[in-house]
């Protein structure tokens, strides 16, 4: 079933996709499987494991399931400090 | 643990933590500094999703108050542009002894460098900029 | 390195560190606590001979440019009366990057605490007064 | 042949002698032999391993030899900081 889905990029993600935020329809059921999905539409290079992800404004990981109505969060490598 | 676009006022920061109980304060800020790989930096941005940033930034500060002996703890990071040479972090802890200090504010240091979405773009003499820490950014320069 | 018997404004010392090529600065201030050793401190003196506190300080910050990557550091210590809450002792250091600042930082606090020399005199809430680290005025108590 | 010394008392050292300095006439060689005949005198009693010493404004130990002139100071246990 088809999920309906925000998309929120920062920093470089948001450069690379050219706009910040996009709501998208979607089959897939985990946070790895959207960034997968993403990645090649916007060319968002950087390797999963240096990028983090949150789902309505809570920190989640690559295997946090996602449902219809999220947001989801993408953060690229993060450089605090 | 607090977000700000505008300057932080360290000596008003630190005064938070005074305590009469408390005989160590270690603290650290972070620089904006000329050079970053070799690159002569102008200026630097930084983006913060400050929602999580300030939560999780709480979390790490709690985590801290458990694992040292420390009396208080605060952290505040700036987001937007700054100039060189500007304060955009600061850390302070405060402690009975010195130790535990030193210990608290680097475990909080070190954690927010890596857990907080915040992300540093550097404007460079040549025209160029970047966001330090990505792949893409850093081969293309 | 310096001994001041008026209170240290740590903002301006902090200030004199910054360098466009410095990313980290790491601080330790020591504060007067209420209490020491289970007695109440109303007031607290330090006791200081300048002439080799201060040589000897310039010392200990010269070692510490030798042996961690740091660009700059500096050292204050107050004398004279001070109340519970006042900074007694203030040591900053400038680095690149953060972990030699606070390995700086540590090595000249810890070095200052027993090499220059400087008494603490402790006056407490029932009258009585002691020299910290003297053992026969820790008897006498 | 006896040596003209000034010793100049600091903290408790000072309390307990009752004076900031005194000018002594001495035949002892060292530093170490100094103290112990300035303990007995006005009962310096903190064990000389946490004592210091310094001749004429520079840190010395207490092999260190002195010399007519030479002005000595006699330092308690530090607690800096």
């Amino acid at each position: 079933m088809n999920k309906l889905i925000t998309v929120v990029y920062f920093a470089i993600f948001r450069e690379k996709a050219g706009i910040s935020e996009e709501v998208i329809s979607t089959t897939v059921n985990s946070t790895a499987e959207l960034f997968r999905e993403l990645k090649d539409r916007h060319k968002l290079n950087e390797p999963l494991g240096h990028c983090k992800v949150a789902i309505n404004d809570d920190l989640a990981d690559w295997e946090s399931k996602i449902k219809d109505g999220d947001t989801v969060l993408l953060f690229p490598p993060v450089a605090g400090g | 643990m607090k977000v700000t676009s505008s300057g932080i006022d360290i000596a008003m920061c630190s005064q938070q933590l005074i305590n009469s109980g408390a005989g160590a304060f270690a603290g650290f800020e972070g620089w904006v500094r000329n050079y970053n790989d070799g690159h002569k930096v102008l200026q630097l941005e930084y983006e913060v999703y400050t929602p999580i940033a300030e939560s999780e930034g709480r979390k790490i500060i709690q985590e801290a108050k458990e694992r040292f002996d420390i009396l208080d703890a605060q952290g505040i990071h700036r987001s937007g542009l700054l100039e060189i040479g500007e304060c955009a972090v600061w850390v302070g802890v405060s402690s009975v002894h010195r130790n535990e200090a030193f210990d608290a504010c680097r475990y909080i240091i070190d954690h927010i460098k890596v857990r907080l979405p915040i992300w540093k773009k550097e404007y460079y003499e040549n025209g160029d900029s970047g966001w330090v820490n990505c792949e893409q950014c850093a081969a293309a320069m």
